[in-house]
Protein backbone atom coordinates (compact mmCIF):
# COMPACT_ATOMS: atom_id res chain seq x y z
CA UNK A 1 0.00 0.00 0.00
CA UNK A 2 2.74 2.48 -0.62
CA UNK A 3 0.98 3.45 -4.15
CA UNK A 4 -0.76 6.71 -4.87
CA UNK A 5 -4.02 6.99 -2.80
CA UNK A 6 -7.47 5.69 -4.86
CA UNK A 7 -9.44 8.34 -3.77
CA UNK A 8 -8.14 11.16 -1.46
CA UNK A 9 -9.81 14.31 -0.31
CA UNK A 10 -8.12 17.81 0.05
CA UNK A 11 -10.56 19.59 2.43
CA UNK A 12 -10.91 22.86 4.58
CA UNK A 13 -10.84 21.83 8.19
CA UNK A 14 -14.55 23.34 8.24
CA UNK A 15 -17.15 21.61 10.15
CA UNK A 16 -19.74 22.00 6.53
CA UNK A 17 -17.51 19.24 5.26
CA UNK A 18 -17.30 16.79 7.88
CA UNK A 19 -20.79 14.65 6.53
CA UNK A 20 -19.43 14.96 3.57
CA UNK A 21 -16.08 13.19 4.31
CA UNK A 22 -17.81 10.74 6.33
CA UNK A 23 -20.61 10.25 3.66
CA UNK A 24 -17.50 9.52 1.00
CA UNK A 25 -15.85 6.69 3.29
CA UNK A 26 -19.67 5.17 3.81
CA UNK A 27 -20.07 4.89 0.29
CA UNK A 28 -16.22 3.18 -0.50
CA UNK A 29 -16.59 0.87 2.40
CA UNK A 30 -20.05 -0.32 1.33
CA UNK A 31 -18.65 -0.76 -1.97
CA UNK A 32 -15.43 -2.81 -0.95
CA UNK A 33 -17.96 -4.89 0.88
CA UNK A 34 -17.99 -3.88 4.40
CA UNK A 35 -20.96 -4.57 6.36
CA UNK A 36 -23.25 -1.95 6.86
CA UNK A 37 -22.35 -1.91 10.49
CA UNK A 38 -18.52 -1.98 10.26
CA UNK A 39 -19.12 0.83 7.41
CA UNK A 40 -20.57 3.24 9.68
CA UNK A 41 -17.83 2.29 12.92
CA UNK A 42 -15.29 3.12 9.85
CA UNK A 43 -17.05 5.92 9.12
CA UNK A 44 -17.75 7.40 12.67
CA UNK A 45 -13.82 6.78 13.80
CA UNK A 46 -12.66 9.07 10.78
CA UNK A 47 -15.20 11.43 11.67
CA UNK A 48 -13.62 11.54 15.23
CA UNK A 49 -10.07 11.86 13.75
CA UNK A 50 -11.34 14.84 11.22
CA UNK A 51 -13.32 16.74 14.74
CA UNK A 52 -9.77 16.07 16.69
CA UNK A 53 -7.65 17.79 13.98
CA UNK A 54 -10.34 20.71 13.61
CA UNK A 55 -10.66 21.18 17.22
CA UNK A 56 -7.65 20.94 18.76
CA UNK A 57 -4.83 20.82 15.63
CA UNK A 58 -6.20 23.50 14.38
CA UNK A 59 -7.87 25.28 17.36
CA UNK A 60 -11.22 25.57 15.09
CA UNK A 61 -9.82 27.91 12.22
CA UNK A 62 -11.99 26.67 9.31
CA UNK A 63 -9.66 27.45 6.62
CA UNK A 64 -6.69 25.05 7.44
CA UNK A 65 -5.95 22.00 4.49
CA UNK A 66 -6.58 18.38 5.95
CA UNK A 67 -6.18 15.39 3.86
CA UNK A 68 -7.61 12.07 3.92
CA UNK A 69 -6.39 9.23 1.50
CA UNK A 70 -7.72 5.93 0.70
CA UNK A 71 -6.48 2.44 -0.24
CA UNK A 72 -8.59 -0.13 -0.83
CA UNK A 73 -6.57 -3.56 0.23
CA UNK A 74 -6.39 -6.29 -2.47
CA UNK A 75 -9.76 -6.70 -4.21
CA UNK A 76 -11.30 -10.70 -3.98
CA UNK A 77 -10.56 -11.27 -0.58
CA UNK A 78 -11.85 -9.63 2.64
CA UNK A 79 -12.70 -6.01 2.72
CA UNK A 80 -9.96 -4.10 3.79
CA UNK A 81 -9.03 -0.60 3.89
CA UNK A 82 -6.12 2.10 4.93
CA UNK A 83 -6.94 5.29 6.08
CA UNK A 84 -4.21 8.20 6.22
CA UNK A 85 -5.45 11.61 7.54
CA UNK A 86 -2.93 14.57 7.15
CA UNK A 87 -2.85 17.91 8.40
CA UNK A 88 -0.71 21.33 8.55
CA UNK A 89 -1.89 21.75 12.09
CA UNK A 90 0.33 21.87 15.67
CA UNK A 91 2.27 19.33 16.12
CA UNK A 92 1.79 17.10 19.30
CA UNK A 93 4.12 14.27 20.64
CA UNK A 94 1.78 10.95 19.62
CA UNK A 95 2.01 9.17 23.37
CA UNK A 96 -0.12 12.54 24.52
CA UNK A 97 -3.18 11.54 22.29
CA UNK A 98 -4.89 9.15 24.48
CA UNK A 99 -8.47 8.73 24.97
CA UNK A 100 -9.75 8.95 28.75
CA UNK A 101 -10.43 5.70 31.26
CA UNK A 102 -13.94 5.05 30.38
CA UNK A 103 -14.74 4.16 33.94
CA UNK A 104 -14.71 7.58 34.74
CA UNK A 105 -17.72 9.08 33.33
CA UNK A 106 -17.56 12.46 31.70
CA UNK A 107 -18.22 14.28 29.09
CA UNK A 108 -15.65 14.86 26.03
CA UNK A 109 -12.62 12.12 25.83
CA UNK A 110 -14.09 9.95 23.56
CA UNK A 111 -12.82 10.53 20.38
CA UNK A 112 -9.55 8.47 20.94
CA UNK A 113 -11.26 5.93 22.25
CA UNK A 114 -13.71 5.23 19.46
CA UNK A 115 -11.09 5.23 16.99
CA UNK A 116 -8.66 2.69 18.66
CA UNK A 117 -11.90 0.22 19.50
CA UNK A 118 -13.30 0.69 16.11
CA UNK A 119 -10.54 0.19 13.78
CA UNK A 120 -7.62 -2.39 14.07
CA UNK A 121 -4.54 0.10 13.78
CA UNK A 122 -4.90 3.89 14.43
CA UNK A 123 -0.77 5.16 14.87
CA UNK A 124 -0.40 8.57 15.18
CA UNK A 125 2.75 10.60 13.61
CA UNK A 126 4.18 13.91 13.24
CA UNK A 127 4.90 14.54 9.74
CA UNK A 128 8.45 15.23 8.64
CA UNK A 129 7.13 18.60 7.20
CA UNK A 130 4.84 19.70 9.76
CA UNK A 131 1.62 18.70 10.77
CA UNK A 132 0.14 15.44 12.36
CA UNK A 133 -0.45 11.94 10.27
CA UNK A 134 -2.99 9.48 11.85
CA UNK A 135 -2.78 5.81 9.78
CA UNK A 136 -5.63 3.58 10.45
CA UNK A 137 -6.35 0.26 8.61
CA UNK A 138 -9.37 -1.90 9.01
CA UNK A 139 -10.41 -5.39 7.59
CA UNK A 140 -13.90 -7.20 8.02
CA UNK A 141 -13.49 -9.42 10.65
CA UNK A 142 -14.56 -13.17 9.88
CA UNK A 143 -17.73 -13.73 12.07
CA UNK A 144 -19.55 -10.78 10.86
CA UNK A 145 -23.22 -11.54 9.37
CA UNK A 146 -24.49 -8.61 7.13
CA UNK A 147 -26.59 -6.64 8.67
CA UNK A 148 -25.62 -7.69 11.68
CA UNK A 149 -22.79 -6.08 14.72
CA UNK A 150 -18.89 -5.63 13.53
CA UNK A 151 -16.88 -6.92 16.13
CA UNK A 152 -14.66 -4.23 16.05
CA UNK B 1 -29.86 11.44 5.74
CA UNK B 2 -26.45 12.64 6.25
CA UNK B 3 -25.66 16.84 5.95
CA UNK B 4 -29.14 17.62 6.88
CA UNK B 5 -29.21 20.27 9.82
CA UNK B 6 -30.00 19.64 13.63
CA UNK B 7 -33.46 20.69 14.82
CA UNK B 8 -34.58 20.32 18.06
CA UNK B 9 -38.10 20.26 19.66
CA UNK B 10 -38.47 21.41 23.13
CA UNK B 11 -42.14 20.91 25.06
CA UNK B 12 -42.33 21.37 28.73
CA UNK B 13 -44.89 19.77 30.47
CA UNK B 14 -44.76 20.76 33.38
CA UNK B 15 -43.57 17.73 35.20
CA UNK B 16 -41.59 17.04 32.97
CA UNK B 17 -39.61 18.79 29.77
CA UNK B 18 -39.50 16.55 26.67
CA UNK B 19 -36.77 17.02 23.71
CA UNK B 20 -36.80 15.76 20.80
CA UNK B 21 -33.56 16.77 18.04
CA UNK B 22 -33.95 15.71 14.79
CA UNK B 23 -31.35 15.45 12.35
CA UNK B 24 -27.58 14.51 13.45
CA UNK B 25 -25.84 15.83 16.35
CA UNK B 26 -21.93 15.97 15.76
CA UNK B 27 -19.36 18.63 16.16
CA UNK B 28 -21.42 21.55 14.59
CA UNK B 29 -24.79 20.93 16.15
CA UNK B 30 -23.17 20.09 19.41
CA UNK B 31 -23.01 23.81 20.95
CA UNK B 32 -26.70 24.38 20.06
CA UNK B 33 -27.95 21.32 21.26
CA UNK B 34 -25.71 21.74 25.04
CA UNK B 35 -27.66 25.16 25.13
CA UNK B 36 -31.11 23.66 24.30
CA UNK B 37 -30.54 21.05 26.90
CA UNK B 38 -29.32 23.56 29.25
CA UNK B 39 -32.64 25.23 28.70
CA UNK B 40 -34.21 22.12 29.49
CA UNK B 41 -32.10 21.72 32.74
CA UNK B 42 -33.28 25.40 33.91
CA UNK B 43 -36.55 24.58 34.33
CA UNK B 44 -35.88 22.35 37.06
CA UNK B 45 -38.59 19.85 36.57
CA UNK B 46 -38.44 16.35 38.10
CA UNK B 47 -38.17 14.47 34.25
CA UNK B 48 -35.90 15.46 31.49
CA UNK B 49 -37.03 12.90 28.63
CA UNK B 50 -34.67 12.87 25.59
CA UNK B 51 -36.44 11.33 21.93
CA UNK B 52 -33.42 10.11 20.16
CA UNK B 53 -35.47 8.46 17.93
CA UNK B 54 -35.38 11.05 14.89
CA UNK B 55 -31.59 11.52 15.38
CA UNK B 56 -30.02 9.66 12.68
CA UNK B 57 -26.37 10.34 13.19
CA UNK B 58 -24.14 10.71 16.60
CA UNK B 59 -20.65 11.49 17.26
CA UNK B 60 -18.56 12.01 20.20
CA UNK B 61 -19.20 15.66 20.92
CA UNK B 62 -22.81 14.73 20.79
CA UNK B 63 -22.38 11.88 23.60
CA UNK B 64 -20.30 14.55 24.94
CA UNK B 65 -23.48 17.00 25.65
CA UNK B 66 -25.63 13.95 26.74
CA UNK B 67 -23.23 13.15 29.16
CA UNK B 68 -23.13 16.75 30.25
CA UNK B 69 -26.86 16.37 31.00
CA UNK B 70 -26.88 13.84 32.69
CA UNK B 71 -24.66 14.78 35.34
CA UNK B 72 -26.37 18.32 35.24
CA UNK B 73 -29.58 16.29 35.94
CA UNK B 74 -27.95 14.02 38.77
CA UNK B 75 -27.10 17.42 40.36
CA UNK B 76 -30.53 18.33 40.29
CA UNK B 77 -31.92 15.32 41.24
CA UNK B 78 -34.12 14.84 38.37
CA UNK B 79 -34.24 11.95 35.74
CA UNK B 80 -33.14 11.91 32.57
CA UNK B 81 -34.32 9.43 30.65
CA UNK B 82 -33.38 8.36 26.62
CA UNK B 83 -35.86 7.52 24.47
CA UNK B 84 -35.76 5.63 21.07
CA UNK B 85 -32.08 5.23 20.45
CA UNK B 86 -31.79 3.72 16.97
CA UNK B 87 -29.33 0.72 16.14
CA UNK B 88 -26.83 3.42 14.79
CA UNK B 89 -26.82 5.72 18.15
CA UNK B 90 -26.74 2.59 20.23
CA UNK B 91 -23.29 1.34 18.42
CA UNK B 92 -21.79 4.17 19.68
CA UNK B 93 -22.80 4.50 23.15
CA UNK B 94 -21.56 0.43 23.07
CA UNK B 95 -18.12 1.78 21.89
CA UNK B 96 -18.06 4.36 24.31
CA UNK B 97 -19.48 1.88 27.08
CA UNK B 98 -22.13 4.27 28.08
CA UNK B 99 -24.94 2.39 27.17
CA UNK B 100 -25.69 1.30 30.19
CA UNK B 101 -25.25 4.78 31.89
CA UNK B 102 -28.52 6.03 31.07
CA UNK B 103 -31.70 5.39 31.92
CA UNK B 104 -33.86 4.37 28.95
CA UNK B 105 -36.77 3.29 27.39
CA UNK B 106 -37.80 2.04 24.05
CA UNK B 107 -41.02 5.31 23.45
CA UNK B 108 -41.98 8.50 24.95
CA UNK B 109 -44.93 6.74 26.31
CA UNK B 110 -42.59 4.47 28.83
CA UNK B 111 -40.32 7.20 29.87
CA UNK B 112 -43.25 9.59 30.44
CA UNK B 113 -45.31 7.27 32.10
CA UNK B 114 -45.01 5.26 35.69
CA UNK C 1 -14.79 31.87 -6.44
CA UNK C 2 -11.37 31.89 -7.90
CA UNK C 3 -9.54 31.02 -4.43
CA UNK C 4 -8.78 27.17 -4.08
CA UNK C 5 -11.90 24.49 -3.55
CA UNK C 6 -13.22 24.11 -0.10
CA UNK C 7 -13.49 20.16 -0.27
CA UNK C 8 -11.66 18.26 -3.54
CA UNK C 9 -11.45 14.68 -4.31
CA UNK C 10 -8.37 13.14 -6.40
CA UNK C 11 -9.65 9.97 -7.45
CA UNK C 12 -8.70 6.88 -9.80
CA UNK C 13 -11.12 6.56 -12.81
CA UNK C 14 -12.08 3.28 -11.08
CA UNK C 15 -16.14 3.20 -11.19
CA UNK C 16 -15.60 1.63 -7.24
CA UNK C 17 -15.51 5.13 -6.30
CA UNK C 18 -18.16 6.42 -7.70
CA UNK C 19 -20.61 6.00 -5.07
CA UNK C 20 -18.26 7.74 -2.85
CA UNK C 21 -17.68 10.74 -4.71
CA UNK C 22 -21.59 10.90 -5.17
CA UNK C 23 -22.40 10.47 -1.59
CA UNK C 24 -19.79 13.49 -0.48
CA UNK C 25 -21.29 15.65 -3.17
CA UNK C 26 -24.91 14.98 -1.64
CA UNK C 27 -23.59 15.38 1.95
CA UNK C 28 -22.07 18.93 1.07
CA UNK C 29 -25.52 19.85 -0.86
CA UNK C 30 -27.49 18.85 1.88
CA UNK C 31 -25.45 20.89 4.31
CA UNK C 32 -25.38 23.97 2.15
CA UNK C 33 -29.21 23.59 2.39
CA UNK C 34 -30.46 22.29 -1.15
CA UNK C 35 -33.67 20.81 -0.96
CA UNK C 36 -33.42 16.85 -0.94
CA UNK C 37 -34.52 16.89 -4.62
CA UNK C 38 -32.30 18.93 -5.81
CA UNK C 39 -29.39 17.50 -3.87
CA UNK C 40 -29.98 14.22 -5.72
CA UNK C 41 -30.33 15.90 -9.33
CA UNK C 42 -26.89 17.54 -8.38
CA UNK C 43 -25.17 14.17 -7.52
CA UNK C 44 -26.24 12.50 -10.10
CA UNK C 45 -25.55 15.14 -12.52
CA UNK C 46 -21.66 14.42 -11.37
CA UNK C 47 -22.33 10.69 -11.37
CA UNK C 48 -22.90 10.83 -15.12
CA UNK C 49 -20.06 13.66 -15.88
CA UNK C 50 -17.42 11.17 -13.84
CA UNK C 51 -19.13 8.50 -15.59
CA UNK C 52 -18.79 9.84 -19.05
CA UNK C 53 -14.56 10.23 -18.12
CA UNK C 54 -13.99 6.80 -17.29
CA UNK C 55 -16.36 5.69 -20.16
CA UNK C 56 -15.43 8.19 -23.02
CA UNK C 57 -12.43 9.95 -21.95
CA UNK C 58 -9.94 7.24 -20.35
CA UNK C 59 -11.79 4.41 -22.59
CA UNK C 60 -12.61 2.63 -19.42
CA UNK C 61 -9.10 2.53 -17.85
CA UNK C 62 -9.30 2.61 -14.39
CA UNK C 63 -6.14 3.86 -12.78
CA UNK C 64 -6.16 7.82 -14.14
CA UNK C 65 -6.55 10.46 -12.52
CA UNK C 66 -9.97 12.29 -11.82
CA UNK C 67 -10.45 15.85 -10.15
CA UNK C 68 -13.59 17.33 -8.85
CA UNK C 69 -13.68 20.26 -6.50
CA UNK C 70 -16.23 22.16 -4.90
CA UNK C 71 -17.12 26.02 -4.28
CA UNK C 72 -20.06 26.61 -2.17
CA UNK C 73 -22.08 30.10 -3.02
CA UNK C 74 -21.71 32.60 -0.52
CA UNK C 75 -23.14 31.27 3.07
CA UNK C 76 -26.38 32.68 4.49
CA UNK C 77 -28.40 33.28 0.85
CA UNK C 78 -29.53 30.65 -1.26
CA UNK C 79 -27.69 27.50 -1.64
CA UNK C 80 -25.33 27.90 -4.29
CA UNK C 81 -22.05 25.36 -5.73
CA UNK C 82 -19.46 25.08 -8.13
CA UNK C 83 -18.18 22.35 -9.39
CA UNK C 84 -15.56 21.38 -11.46
CA UNK C 85 -14.27 17.81 -13.02
CA UNK C 86 -11.27 17.72 -14.73
CA UNK C 87 -8.97 15.03 -15.97
CA UNK C 88 -6.11 13.97 -18.01
CA UNK C 89 -7.93 12.13 -20.79
CA UNK C 90 -8.10 12.55 -24.11
CA UNK C 91 -9.27 15.85 -25.97
CA UNK C 92 -12.51 16.33 -27.60
CA UNK C 93 -14.16 19.59 -28.62
CA UNK C 94 -16.50 21.24 -26.29
CA UNK C 95 -19.23 21.10 -29.14
CA UNK C 96 -19.01 17.68 -30.04
CA UNK C 97 -20.05 16.98 -26.29
CA UNK C 98 -23.92 16.79 -26.73
CA UNK C 99 -26.56 14.77 -25.98
CA UNK C 100 -29.13 12.74 -28.49
CA UNK C 101 -32.64 14.54 -29.69
CA UNK C 102 -34.87 13.17 -26.38
CA UNK C 103 -37.62 11.96 -29.26
CA UNK C 104 -35.35 9.52 -30.69
CA UNK C 105 -35.66 6.47 -28.00
CA UNK C 106 -32.66 4.68 -27.51
CA UNK C 107 -30.24 3.79 -25.15
CA UNK C 108 -27.43 5.57 -24.23
CA UNK C 109 -26.72 9.72 -25.24
CA UNK C 110 -28.20 10.72 -21.75
CA UNK C 111 -26.15 11.48 -19.97
CA UNK C 112 -24.61 14.98 -20.99
CA UNK C 113 -28.71 15.58 -21.47
CA UNK C 114 -29.23 14.82 -17.98
CA UNK C 115 -26.39 17.16 -16.93
CA UNK C 116 -27.29 20.42 -18.80
CA UNK C 117 -31.02 19.81 -17.63
CA UNK C 118 -30.25 19.82 -13.97
CA UNK C 119 -27.46 22.10 -13.52
CA UNK C 120 -27.68 25.95 -14.16
CA UNK C 121 -24.65 25.84 -15.96
CA UNK C 122 -22.38 23.12 -17.47
CA UNK C 123 -19.36 24.53 -19.45
CA UNK C 124 -16.80 22.08 -21.52
CA UNK C 125 -13.16 23.11 -21.87
CA UNK C 126 -9.77 21.76 -22.97
CA UNK C 127 -7.40 22.03 -20.31
CA UNK C 128 -4.32 23.70 -21.40
CA UNK C 129 -2.12 21.07 -19.90
CA UNK C 130 -3.94 18.21 -21.43
CA UNK C 131 -7.39 16.72 -20.63
CA UNK C 132 -10.63 18.05 -20.12
CA UNK C 133 -12.54 20.26 -18.30
CA UNK C 134 -16.43 20.56 -17.07
CA UNK C 135 -17.63 23.67 -14.75
CA UNK C 136 -21.07 22.93 -13.52
CA UNK C 137 -22.91 25.57 -11.60
CA UNK C 138 -25.94 24.92 -9.14
CA UNK C 139 -28.30 27.44 -7.26
CA UNK C 140 -31.53 26.39 -5.35
CA UNK C 141 -34.16 27.55 -7.30
CA UNK C 142 -36.46 30.33 -5.49
CA UNK C 143 -40.14 28.29 -5.42
CA UNK C 144 -38.98 24.71 -4.05
CA UNK C 145 -40.23 23.09 -1.17
CA UNK C 146 -38.86 21.12 1.37
CA UNK C 147 -38.70 17.38 -0.57
CA UNK C 148 -40.56 18.79 -3.02
CA UNK C 149 -39.54 18.54 -6.96
CA UNK C 150 -36.70 20.86 -7.79
CA UNK C 151 -37.48 22.89 -10.81
CA UNK C 152 -34.17 21.68 -12.33
CA UNK D 1 -28.24 2.49 0.12
CA UNK D 2 -25.64 3.75 -2.09
CA UNK D 3 -22.43 2.06 -2.69
CA UNK D 4 -24.51 -1.38 -2.24
CA UNK D 5 -24.04 -3.93 -4.94
CA UNK D 6 -26.56 -5.20 -7.26
CA UNK D 7 -28.14 -8.61 -6.91
CA UNK D 8 -30.69 -9.43 -9.27
CA UNK D 9 -33.63 -11.75 -8.63
CA UNK D 10 -35.25 -14.10 -11.47
CA UNK D 11 -38.75 -15.40 -11.77
CA UNK D 12 -39.84 -17.34 -14.64
CA UNK D 13 -43.21 -17.91 -14.32
CA UNK D 14 -44.17 -19.74 -17.50
CA UNK D 15 -46.60 -17.19 -18.91
CA UNK D 16 -44.32 -13.80 -17.52
CA UNK D 17 -40.57 -13.87 -16.08
CA UNK D 18 -40.42 -11.06 -13.29
CA UNK D 19 -36.77 -9.42 -12.86
CA UNK D 20 -36.38 -7.88 -9.49
CA UNK D 21 -32.74 -5.74 -9.25
CA UNK D 22 -31.88 -4.85 -5.32
CA UNK D 23 -29.23 -2.13 -5.05
CA UNK D 24 -28.13 0.66 -7.17
CA UNK D 25 -28.05 -0.22 -11.36
CA UNK D 26 -25.10 2.75 -12.49
CA UNK D 27 -22.19 2.18 -14.46
CA UNK D 28 -20.76 -0.85 -13.41
CA UNK D 29 -23.74 -3.04 -12.70
CA UNK D 30 -25.52 -2.34 -15.96
CA UNK D 31 -23.07 -4.76 -17.71
CA UNK D 32 -24.42 -7.32 -15.63
CA UNK D 33 -28.14 -6.10 -15.20
CA UNK D 34 -28.21 -6.34 -19.40
CA UNK D 35 -26.99 -9.70 -19.63
CA UNK D 36 -30.13 -10.74 -17.06
CA UNK D 37 -32.54 -8.89 -19.26
CA UNK D 38 -31.36 -10.71 -22.05
CA UNK D 39 -31.90 -14.06 -20.64
CA UNK D 40 -35.11 -12.80 -19.80
CA UNK D 41 -35.34 -11.42 -23.23
CA UNK D 42 -34.42 -14.74 -24.74
CA UNK D 43 -36.89 -16.84 -22.83
CA UNK D 44 -39.65 -15.32 -25.18
CA UNK D 45 -42.87 -15.17 -22.61
CA UNK D 46 -45.63 -12.99 -23.48
CA UNK D 47 -44.33 -10.96 -20.49
CA UNK D 48 -41.90 -9.28 -19.34
CA UNK D 49 -42.26 -7.38 -15.40
CA UNK D 50 -39.21 -5.34 -14.25
CA UNK D 51 -39.81 -4.69 -10.16
CA UNK D 52 -37.60 -1.46 -9.58
CA UNK D 53 -39.34 -0.87 -5.82
CA UNK D 54 -36.12 -2.04 -4.63
CA UNK D 55 -33.44 0.03 -6.78
CA UNK D 56 -32.43 2.88 -4.74
CA UNK D 57 -30.53 4.35 -7.14
CA UNK D 58 -30.00 4.27 -11.16
CA UNK D 59 -28.19 6.47 -13.43
CA UNK D 60 -27.92 6.68 -17.33
CA UNK D 61 -26.12 2.86 -17.89
CA UNK D 62 -28.86 2.15 -16.53
CA UNK D 63 -31.54 3.53 -17.64
CA UNK D 64 -29.92 2.84 -21.11
CA UNK D 65 -30.37 -0.90 -20.45
CA UNK D 66 -33.82 -0.32 -19.94
CA UNK D 67 -34.87 1.54 -23.08
CA UNK D 68 -32.67 -1.39 -24.47
CA UNK D 69 -35.21 -4.26 -22.99
CA UNK D 70 -37.82 -2.03 -24.02
CA UNK D 71 -36.65 -2.25 -27.56
CA UNK D 72 -35.93 -5.89 -27.54
CA UNK D 73 -39.92 -6.31 -26.42
CA UNK D 74 -41.31 -4.67 -28.71
CA UNK D 75 -39.44 -6.53 -31.41
CA UNK D 76 -40.16 -10.12 -29.93
CA UNK D 77 -44.11 -8.44 -29.73
CA UNK D 78 -43.76 -9.07 -26.08
CA UNK D 79 -44.76 -6.44 -22.91
CA UNK D 80 -42.48 -4.91 -20.61
CA UNK D 81 -43.97 -3.53 -17.48
CA UNK D 82 -42.02 -1.36 -14.91
CA UNK D 83 -43.15 -1.87 -11.77
CA UNK D 84 -43.05 0.23 -8.19
CA UNK D 85 -40.57 3.19 -9.67
CA UNK D 86 -39.58 5.16 -6.45
CA UNK D 87 -39.48 8.90 -6.64
CA UNK D 88 -35.87 8.75 -7.16
CA UNK D 89 -36.13 6.74 -10.14
CA UNK D 90 -38.72 8.63 -11.58
CA UNK D 91 -37.04 12.16 -11.21
CA UNK D 92 -34.29 10.48 -13.90
CA UNK D 93 -37.20 9.02 -16.24
CA UNK D 94 -38.64 12.35 -16.26
CA UNK D 95 -35.26 14.72 -16.75
CA UNK D 96 -34.82 11.48 -19.44
CA UNK D 97 -38.28 12.38 -20.39
CA UNK D 98 -38.62 8.66 -20.67
CA UNK D 99 -41.36 8.33 -17.95
CA UNK D 100 -44.21 8.44 -20.71
CA UNK D 101 -42.63 5.65 -22.62
CA UNK D 102 -42.61 3.09 -20.54
CA UNK D 103 -45.85 0.92 -19.43
CA UNK D 104 -45.32 1.20 -15.38
CA UNK D 105 -48.04 -0.51 -12.62
CA UNK D 106 -47.40 0.82 -8.91
CA UNK D 107 -47.67 -2.96 -7.52
CA UNK D 108 -46.41 -6.16 -8.97
CA UNK D 109 -49.85 -7.70 -8.30
CA UNK D 110 -51.31 -5.22 -11.07
CA UNK D 111 -48.22 -5.96 -13.42
CA UNK D 112 -48.81 -9.61 -13.40
CA UNK D 113 -52.76 -9.31 -13.32
CA UNK D 114 -54.75 -8.17 -16.14
N1 LIG E 1 -5.46 15.66 15.81
C1 LIG E 1 -5.07 16.04 17.07
N2 LIG E 1 -4.19 17.02 17.23
C2 LIG E 1 -3.80 17.40 18.46
N3 LIG E 1 -4.23 16.83 19.60
C3 LIG E 1 -5.11 15.83 19.51
C4 LIG E 1 -5.59 15.39 18.24
N4 LIG E 1 -6.44 14.38 18.46
C5 LIG E 1 -6.52 14.21 19.80
N5 LIG E 1 -5.73 15.07 20.45
C6 LIG E 1 -5.50 15.16 21.92
O1 LIG E 1 -6.05 13.97 22.50
C7 LIG E 1 -7.04 14.30 23.51
C8 LIG E 1 -8.18 13.28 23.53
O2 LIG E 1 -9.00 13.45 22.40
P1 LIG E 1 -10.47 12.83 22.39
O3 LIG E 1 -10.42 11.44 22.89
O4 LIG E 1 -11.02 13.00 21.01
O5 LIG E 1 -11.31 13.67 23.42
P2 LIG E 1 -11.67 15.23 23.45
O6 LIG E 1 -11.52 15.70 22.03
O7 LIG E 1 -13.07 15.28 23.92
O8 LIG E 1 -10.68 15.84 24.37
C9 LIG E 1 -7.48 15.71 23.15
O9 LIG E 1 -7.98 16.41 24.27
C10 LIG E 1 -6.21 16.32 22.57
O10 LIG E 1 -5.38 16.78 23.58
N1 LIG F 1 -15.85 13.44 -20.60
C1 LIG F 1 -16.00 13.17 -21.93
N2 LIG F 1 -14.93 12.98 -22.70
C2 LIG F 1 -15.06 12.71 -24.00
N3 LIG F 1 -16.23 12.63 -24.64
C3 LIG F 1 -17.36 12.81 -23.94
C4 LIG F 1 -17.30 13.10 -22.54
N4 LIG F 1 -18.58 13.24 -22.11
C5 LIG F 1 -19.37 13.03 -23.17
N5 LIG F 1 -18.65 12.78 -24.29
C6 LIG F 1 -19.20 12.58 -25.66
O1 LIG F 1 -20.57 12.97 -25.67
C7 LIG F 1 -21.41 11.90 -26.09
C8 LIG F 1 -22.75 11.91 -25.37
O2 LIG F 1 -22.58 11.48 -24.02
P1 LIG F 1 -23.82 10.98 -23.18
O3 LIG F 1 -24.95 11.95 -23.39
O4 LIG F 1 -23.37 10.79 -21.79
O5 LIG F 1 -24.28 9.61 -23.83
P2 LIG F 1 -23.48 8.24 -23.98
O6 LIG F 1 -22.40 8.27 -22.96
O7 LIG F 1 -24.51 7.19 -23.71
O8 LIG F 1 -22.97 8.25 -25.38
C9 LIG F 1 -20.61 10.65 -25.84
O9 LIG F 1 -20.96 9.59 -26.70
C10 LIG F 1 -19.17 11.14 -26.09
O10 LIG F 1 -18.87 11.11 -27.46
Amino acid sequence: MSEAPHIRIEMLSNPLYLAGARELISGVCRRLGFTEMCTSQIALAVDEALCNVMRHGYDKLTDRPIWVSLWPGPQGGKPEIQIVIEDEARQIDPADIKGRDLDDVKPGGLGVHIIREVMDAAVYEKRPGGGMKLTMVKKQPEHDKPGGECKC
Amino acid sequence: MAGQPLQVNFDDRGTMVVVTPMGEISYSEATSFRAVLKRASDLNRPRIIIDLSRVDDMNSPGVATLVEALQNARRNRARLILVGITQRVLAIFQIARLHTVFETRDTLEAAAGE
